[in-house]
């Protein structure tokens, strides 16, 4: 067959549109077990902080309807251990990587970036800015167009030249395209879209929220339509830049879905959970979808539903 | 890291009977069965194709066996509680299932015979039957206890039975053997039964009452615990608990990949389920 | 039994707490044939504008994962001829009614209040701000902390003393408590909590948006946490607004997750559509639930899962 | 206004079998079948208890009969499409599911026998058979055409045909009958059997079409139109199409209470899917 699967963020290629979802696949090691990380567009991992986080308390996790909220806290080991430990790892693989950095202020991201500025065998790297801003009464990086605009402007300047930035943005904001153009300009490679939306369950045996941190994270099919609404706003704002989609994709079709609004690769995320094989089943969906539908490679369906907009 | 043997596949069911407030449910698995070890558990995805429930739910291996024509077979108690189990146990024999198992830990066996206590919280008791079997065939003495709210909540089966020495059964509300909590037995079989090593699985803050006196008599506690779990296979980070670390450190620690069968007196316990002081990168 | 289901909005005492969600009742001619319309605490009317409407095109809705899209754009008769037939007719089925208006500039709140400051019969009047303001590039007023305060301080000026205002707060605003401060200054005596959020679908045959105006909004089960965090958030910064508390709620314990977040009053929308009884089961459900959890009056529920952070 | 005979119940499945490429499902219904009439719809809720699908779905009425028990049964056709439908076709006899029925308006019967086309595609031909029985049995000359892509979509039992006075059949591929489009076959039939009146039911392009060619030749036109219903009841305004009034006046009209029935000349079919100029508070 002749379809080319490819796709391309921001001057990197992959051979296929299909990553992961950052702290949805951990670095990727008890994935190995159900296929090899080679196989998919490209790893991204849990969001790395500088120093060893332990997490929030449990409960952690709420099922919710098509959905589930999540308050891990991006427990992890910190920049420097993920560094000896993982990321060499993931190299033996032949996974390519995406390796995606949160920071509790913006000398956090500052030197985040400095570190990864050597590191070899990297694709891209992700920035989450959906992270309490300690030095701003705690309010979310992604959720003000300047303090997103700080955050990314701190790992471009310290980035050094090659690496493609990812900037993850947070759908938790009245105009996702204000944040976006932010980050645009302050050097943001590509886009990330999205990130969970801030939630909450109350158990109504215990008459208290069920998380600990009371919020969590909303992920899964259930937030498919306001991905699907993100990703065809940003692109319909900024026709060009590559967009790496998310959002409760759980089949060929969900993901096909998200191409179509403007997404230039998928991550997935929560159908993991219910389903180790998940990326790979989707990936194989995709690609006989975009075949079924007439198209002769992955790029010609990406933005596609905009193109009466365009006529 | 996952358990080795952990497999994804369709699985029949073979029979499903209610006992008691459980549904006894037996599935048809290949050499998978094979793989299985008391302790570990399998995943499974519930509510059918257009399913809102996007989790899978765990559940303890009761039982898992070869048959001669090299079919294997897998064991489970479910007790219909919330949306998950009950889709599962209104299931019928000849529907199928997705499971992902074996996957956890195991219970440790002894190289040596011991003198064993298998303490069981309600469907808790499920792995504790071949459990006893592992150890009876080893040369253990093997005691158990049972506990649970009521008597209905019980669920020891008569062949569970028979590889036991003595079963204690406890329920709060006096419906079956003694008045009370599983806890409150222990400190007098453990004497009379000259105790090296305790067993458990059920409820967490029965688990933690456990290790209350496990740690004050100073002997083994392997106990299997139940946190909330989001994928089985550990890679979400939600089933955590602090746990110290055979170099003394405190770490949150995955119960899906490093348990459910941990060392219960290196689990920092906690009602409050706070991150306690000294875990690492708190 | 002793059970007190009663609650107070803003003065207004209804015989219990579940109410039609706007537009999704109709004016309630249709559901008579399940139920008899004073069963419920409240009907909320469908918004109605000041001129006849058509609505959007079809396809106006989209079916999603736990939940459903709609664009139905205000289809109505314009107040007159609401005010004519439906006023009339929902006060003979001994109905609670609270009225529900949308408009397009801030003017069309003024007037729509006038008209309906004389109308006897009604116990509130819900404002739907979740309309674009033609004045401001179709900005949402609810979006705006300035102009959703215009539009209810319209209405406050123009409605008299005795109406209590219930302002509709949309929850695609970075912070939805912002916004509540802004209209509770601006004269609203209660919040009804949440609108649709704005979602999108796009059909995997045609290559299109499914819905003929692209967006649409997202309510049913999947956005209850949404609907759940934001009423928590709004509570604990008003301590004492009433509210009235939605989107959702297929059953008595999503009811009551809402009361214990903070809801005084419970909206069913779309899990009408589901089953016509909806409300009715609801409110025997949440009934016995509160009783079953050993509260003595449904007031004594409401917000009770904040109890921790008072102590 | 809601059809005014609309139950909800809990029905449970009698039989489900697959004819072609759809199920023949039939429901034990009580008194309620008494108040079916042809063109009269039924709103099923999928997916079972922990459902993702939030809104029922709408099927067509075939049959509705009372049997002597006094039991009544309602028959319908499904074709398994999407999640809702294969849901439903996958369920088996003794499995309930909770249905609203009768829904919508009926086709209006002539007082007068007349001549009568009745024009189906698809499973769109389900509502017809019953409706032909009746226009039999009031003394009117009954022709049939079923249309559809292909000849495994031809839904045409047996017993159907026998209440027609003659069956043509089109097929997009020329798998069976004619090759073409129904609307094709029309004008010559309308000729050849002098029709005075058509019913049809199919898909949104097909009643188009047809209203097209009554229009012209100035028939009336009686058709079951399908657009995707939120509610089914009334209450939610998604369905509308625009359609003119007794008054002259157009207006967005709902299709689930002032249909499915309508009279497809007073349709303003538009196949951009616009607000047409001219409707009422556009
Ligand atoms: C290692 C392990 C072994 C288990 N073994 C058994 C067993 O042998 N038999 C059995 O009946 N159940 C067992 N459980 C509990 C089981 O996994 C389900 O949690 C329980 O059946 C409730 O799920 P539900 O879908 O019915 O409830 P829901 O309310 O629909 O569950 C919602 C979510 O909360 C989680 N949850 C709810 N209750 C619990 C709980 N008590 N512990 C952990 N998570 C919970 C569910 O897994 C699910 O993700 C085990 C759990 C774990 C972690
Ligand atoms: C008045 C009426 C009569 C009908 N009669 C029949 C019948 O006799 N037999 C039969 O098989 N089907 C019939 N349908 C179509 C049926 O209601 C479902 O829409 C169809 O089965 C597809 O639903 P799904 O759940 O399989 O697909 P999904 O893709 O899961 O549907 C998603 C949503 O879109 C709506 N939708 C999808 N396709 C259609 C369609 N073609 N028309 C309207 N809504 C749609 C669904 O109702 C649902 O709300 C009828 C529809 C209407 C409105
Ligand atoms: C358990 C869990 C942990 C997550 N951790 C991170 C993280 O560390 N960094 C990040 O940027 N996003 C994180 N996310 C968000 C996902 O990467 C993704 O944006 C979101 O879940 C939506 O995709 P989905 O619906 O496919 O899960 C996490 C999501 C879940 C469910
Ligand atoms: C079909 C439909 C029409 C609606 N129309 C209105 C409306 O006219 N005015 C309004 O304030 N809200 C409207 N809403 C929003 C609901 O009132 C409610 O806020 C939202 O649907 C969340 O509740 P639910 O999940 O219970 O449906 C509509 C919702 C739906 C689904
Ligand atoms: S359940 Fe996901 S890491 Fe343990
Ligand atoms: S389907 Fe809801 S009004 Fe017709």
């Amino acid at each position: 067959m002749n379809f080319n699967f490819g796709t391309d963020i921001a001057g990197t290629t992959f051979p296929n549109p299909i990553f992961t979802a950052s702290g949805c696949a951990g670095s990727g090691k008890e994935l190995v077990h159900f296929f090899s990380l080679s196989d998919l567009g490209a790893i991204v991992t849990k969001s790395i902080m500088l120093k060893p986080r332990s997490g929030r308390a449990t409960p952690r996790m709420a099922e919710t309807p098509s959905g589930m909220l999540n308050s891990i806290g991006l427990q992890g080991p910190g920049i420097d251990l993920f560094l000896e430990n993982d990321i060499p790892w993931l190299r033996d693989q032949g996974a390519r990587i995406i390796v995606s950095i949160a920071g509790e202020t913006v000398e956090d991201y500052a030197v985040l970036a400095r570190k990864l500025r050597t590191v070899s065998g990297l694709s891209a790297i992700e920035v989450n800015i959906s992270c309490p801003n300690v030095e701003n009464r705690g309010q979310v990086f992604a959720c003000n167009p300047e303090t997103a605009r700080d955050a990314i402007a701190a790992v471009r300047r310290n980035i050094g030249g090659e690496l493609p930035i990812i900037a993850k943005l947070s759908p938790d904001v009245t105009d996702i395209t204000a944040i976006a153009q932010s980050v645009v300009e302050a050097g943001a490679d590509s886009l990330a879209l999205i990130n969970t939306l801030l939630g909450m369950v109350i158990d109504t045996n215990t008459l208290s929220p069920k998380l600990s941190q009371r919020t969590g994270g909303l992920s899964g099919p259930a937030i498919r339509p306001i991905a699907v609404r993100a990703i065809y706003q940003v692109r319909a704002a900024l026709p060009t830049i590559p967009i790496v989609g998310m959002g409760g994709v759980a089949n060929g079709r969900d993901a096909f879905e998200l191409v179509l609004a403007g997404a230039n690769a998928i991550s997935v995320g929560t159908a993991t959970f219910g389903n180790p094989m998940a990326a790979i089943t989707i990936k194989n969906e995709l690609e006989e979808l975009c075949i079924a539908r007439g198209f002769n490679s992955f790029v010609e369906a990406v933005s596609y539903a905009h193109r009466t907009e365009s006529k | 890291m996952i358990n080795s043997k952990a497999v994804q596949m369709d699985a029949e069911i073979i029979s499903n009977k209610r006992i008691g407030t459980y549904n006894h449910m037996v599935f048809s698995v290949d050499e998978m069965a094979n793989g299985c070890r008391p302790g570990n558990f399998v995943a499974i995805a519930v509510g059918g194709p257009a399913s809102s429930m996007v989790l899978r739910r765990a559940f303890a291996i009761y039982r898992a066996s070869m048959r001669a024509d090299g079919t294997g077979l897998l064991e489970l108690v479910v007790a219909p509680l919330g949306n998950g189990s009950k889709w599962l146990a209104s299931q019928v024999a000849g529907q199928k299932v997705n499971l992902i198992a074996p996957l956890g830990t195991a219970f440790g066996i002894p190289t040596q015979p011991v003198n064993a206590l298998l303490v069981g919280g309600g469907y808790g008791s499920a792995p504790l039957f071949a459990l006893a079997e592992t150890l009876k065939s080893r040369g253990c003495r093997v005691d158990m206890v049972l506990g649970a709210s009521t008597a209905g909540k019980i669920y020891a089966p008569l062949e569970g039975k028979r590889s036991v020495n003595s079963l204690t059964i406890t329920t709060d509300d006096g419906s079956a053997g003694t008045t009370g909590r599983v806890s409150d037995v222990l400190p007098a079989l453990i004497q009379e039964h000259e105790i090296d090593l305790i067993y458990s699985c059920g409820p967490m803050a029965m688990l933690e009452a456990i290790t209350a006196i496990t740690q004050q008599v100073g002997i083994v506690h392997q106990c299997s615990v139940e946190e909330a779990m989001a994928c089985g296979i550990g890679v979400c980070m939600t089933c955590v608990l602090p746990v110290e670390g055979d170099d003394g450190v405190i770490r949150m620690t995955r119960t899906c990949v490093d348990g459910p069968v941990m060392n219960g007196n290196k689990v920092l316990w906690s009602k409050s389920r706070d991150i306690p002081d000294g875990v690492w990168g708190k």
